[in-house]
């Protein structure tokens, strides 16, 4: 069991920056450096490649360039989106809907307005983690101000019906933020087509750097700051413009989006015959998510009898990164939220790995998890008590 | 920021200076403000024979001042007076939004050159409708 | 008139990163890019990256490291001590104190907080920018939760007595938040010595990179959340870690306070010629800012009669960057807050001018820039009606 080979199945936590993302880069951190806010040519010439990445962006999600916000991150993103409109809007209403599987940049956010006077819907999710619409639509009331719903789960990899949900709330007239972290540069998006009004993405997902993401906001939608100061990002966002950031950030979204179903169907084919392979090699094997409205790279499945934490250490052993909904990974009280809300008993959700496949995976990274997973899940389950038990008293 | 006009008459200002035996001459602006436009004019004939100006103020100010004179030179008081801030922004390829007020200070300062001339030939001066260039900020996000 | 070289003088809007920061940075984006927050010990390594950039920073200041929380910049430090603090004291009081000279990400953020309930002593300065130790103390009142006072001014150079600010503050039981954006990497710092209970850092003022920076908490300071979401900066600080910044933070910090003292010295140098230089042969001149209370880098000038954005065109035209206080560079209503508040007229504040040294400026820089300022300020003054008016009833 000695391998030292680097299987990377964890892109849907982050992703490596790619050379050409880096090399496009490079010049800004120690030539053209200077202040894109200044006055002076050489500060224009930064300006310049901002206002160039700001472009790139917006095409890639259908927006105008003036409708993109630099900021940190995806966390940044989402708090700004929903904060920001939360504070905007209380004098029209303080309730706001969202679903049970946000990641915790929009549930925490959810639940910090909560202790300042807001309420909250958390619509729940079919066992295949999608939202039923008309129960979004009973949802709604007269002081609903904000609908935030993610496109693509991190976890369970599940779609979301964003266009019909963009068209409920603008018939009913609320603001429709969406986190697409997960989704840009994995699926097609136009958020003029599908009636979204903010939509959050970071850079560290689709091959950009980390520290660096952007917020859409729709022409015309009133929002508050989140960072107060300087007049950058046209008086929206303080703080000296993460120039090496931005210009790669753009760089990124571009070959993203520019290959982006190329790029997919290559992903799909191999985590379809990586998923198939599991179903078919270990048994008491479980799916989490859509079996078609899913990411391209991403399976999520349980294995009964065993914990997620230990299965990660042993495919650690031998190079391979993956993650996993397990308490016992997280160090908190419960397994997944996502897991718990597609109906998975405690027991279940932890056992649970999720294997996202990206432009680094490779078919030998596929043969060789083929390889080794069965065995692990195996060797883990002959440890376990509850595999015993069910042995013993045969399938309930 | 600017065009190459703006720069081009920012660097290379026409007509800066003083006319000594001006009779017209204009101020309009305010120091605590950052900007001041003066302009001097020597009248013959209803035409303008020569112009001066002494600009304190930004690169956008100094341009406009720049190339107002070069329009208002040689023409008639009357065509002088229809001279617009747009008209000056154009002639300069245009300037940004923050910057327009400094191209209204150039008609202000020609319109109250002008009417000096005025007074001083015992003419009613003109109806100026451009107020407040004194004491009022201009730097809005226009 | 004409010059191809670019001469430097805006070391205090941002810093090139130092190719030495740029290289550590380098393996973290194609190489060793694991999320530092997950079990595996390809990101565990990643982790390790973080806590030694974490170390670093916290040696720099005379923290300890598990008080270091990295953030996006200095906007949002300050964005998250002064509204975290308030946020989490409101129980205690609604009073804050800072200064009538602080960058706007605190002063925004002031005027934030006095819109939702706070109110806000703005202490004034005197002509050379420090603040009357009294005038701090009369100001508290059993209602003060929060000093928020800037280490060392941004456009003046002036240094506050942050020993005897964090004295008094420590004396009457008041959380400290110093602001040392300009400080860290020009001036030693001591949070222990200095009773700083919050510090904010931003990488990019001492050649590290954008979009990264620093806050420092001493342990047991009660602060809630700015960006809340999943569990990174030991709950505090949410957003996937960005690697490179952070690890080229690190570098940058540690290479910066190593040599502080020599790099100072040749600083302080350079600028101290240039600064005589420039009072010796431009008449009519007024020094801004603190005459030895500055930081090694900052000369603040004021040229009477002239406009600043004027002058920085005709610097720009040969190569000079440089910036200035005046309104009409900014497009805003007024010159510099800080300008006015150390008492300029705003004619002379619409004169000011900042040349800010470091790294890159060289003698030669020094040389041509007292070669041709000179003859730029002659230029405008004699297209000033200001100065033809003053020419001509003499001085007044
Ligand atoms: C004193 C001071 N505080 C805060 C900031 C804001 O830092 P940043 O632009 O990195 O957000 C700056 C720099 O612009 C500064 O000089
Ligand atoms: C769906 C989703 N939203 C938000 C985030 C937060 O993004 P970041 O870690 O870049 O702040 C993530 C990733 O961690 C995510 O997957
Ligand atoms: S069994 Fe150890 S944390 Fe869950
Ligand atoms: S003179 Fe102030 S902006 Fe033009």
């Amino acid at each position: 069991m000695e391998q030292k080979r680097l299987i990377y199945m964890d892109h849907a936590a982050t992703t490596y920056t790619k050379p050409e993302v880096v090399e496009t880069m490079m010049p800004f951190f120690t030539e053209q450096f200077g202040n894109a806010s200044s006055v002076y040519t050489f500060g224009r010439k930064s300006k310049a490649a901002v206002e160039t990445a700001r472009e790139q962006v917006a095409k890639a999600i259908g927006a105008k360039s003036d409708e993109i916000y630099f900021v940190n991150g995806g966390s940044e993103a989402d708090n700004w989106a929903i904060k920001g409109i939360a504070w905007a809007h209380r004098d029209k209403g303080n309730h706001i809907i969202t679903t049970k599987i946000e990641h915790h940049a929009v549930l925490h956010v959810c639940e910090y307005l909560e202790n300042n006077g807001f309420e909250v819907t958390y619509l729940s999710v079919d066992e295949n983690g999608l939202i039923d619409l008309d129960e979004l639509k009973r949802a709604i009331t007269d002081k609903t101000i904000l609908i935030t719903i993610m496109f693509a789960n991190n976890e369970i990899g599940t779609i979301q019906p964003i266009a019909e949900i963009g068209k409920i709330a603008r018939e009913r007239g609320i603001i429709f933020h969406t986190d697409a972290v997960q989704a840009v540069g994995n699926v097609a998006i136009d958020v003029e087509k599908m009636n979204i009004d903010l939509l959050s993405l970071a850079g560290h997902k689709f091959y950009g750097p980390k520290g660096i993401g952007a917020l859409y906001i729709r022409k015309g939608i009133k929002i508050e700051n989140l960072i107060h100061g300087g007049g950058q990002e046209r008086r929206r966002r303080a703080g000296t413009e993460n120039l090496p950031g931005i210009v790669g950030l753009g760089k990124a979204i571009e070959m993203a989006t520019e290959n982006l179903e190329e790029h997919n169907e290559k992903i799909r084919k191999m985590r379809d015959r990586l998923l198939n392979g599991i179903m078919e090699k270990i048994p008491y094997t479980k799916l989490n998510g859509h079996p078609e409205k899913r990411l391209p790279g991403n399976i999520n499945v349980s294995f009964k009898f065993i914990e997620g934490e230990s299965l990660l250490l042993m495919l650690d052993q031998l190079g391979i990164c993956a993650s996993t909904g397990s308490a016992c990974s997280s160090g908190s009280l419960d397994p997944s939220h996502v897991l718990l809300a597609i109906g998975l008993p405690h027991e279940i959700a932890h056992g649970s790995l999720r294997l996202s496949l990206g432009d680094l995976t490779t078919e030998e990274d596929i043969d060789y998890v083929l390889e080794v997973l069965p065995k692990i899940v195996q060797r883990l389950r002959e440890m376990s008590p509850l595999y015993e038990d069910f042995i013993k008293k045969g399938e309930n | 920021m600017y065009s190459d006009k703006v720069m081009d008459h920012f660097m290379n200002p026409r007509n800066v200076g003083e006319i000594v035996d001006a009779n017209g001459v204009g101020e309009v602006g305010n120091a605590k403000c950052g900007d001041i436009m003066k302009i001097y004019l020597e009248v013959e004939d209803n035409i303008i024979k020569d112009v001066k100006f002494k600009t304190f103020g930004c690169g956008a100010a100094i341009a406009s001042s720049s190339m107002a004179t070069e329009l208002i030179k040689g023409k008639t008081l009357e065509e002088a007076w229809n001279l617009t801030n747009k008209a000056v922004a154009e002639a300069l390829d245009g300037l940004p939004p923050v910057k327009m007020h400094c191209s209204v200070l150039a008609e202000g300062a020609i319109h109250k050159a002008i009417n000096d001339y005025r007074i001083r030939m015992g003419l009613e001066p003109w109806e100026d409708n451009i107020t407040d260039l004194d004491d009022h900020h201009h730097h809005n996000n226009e």
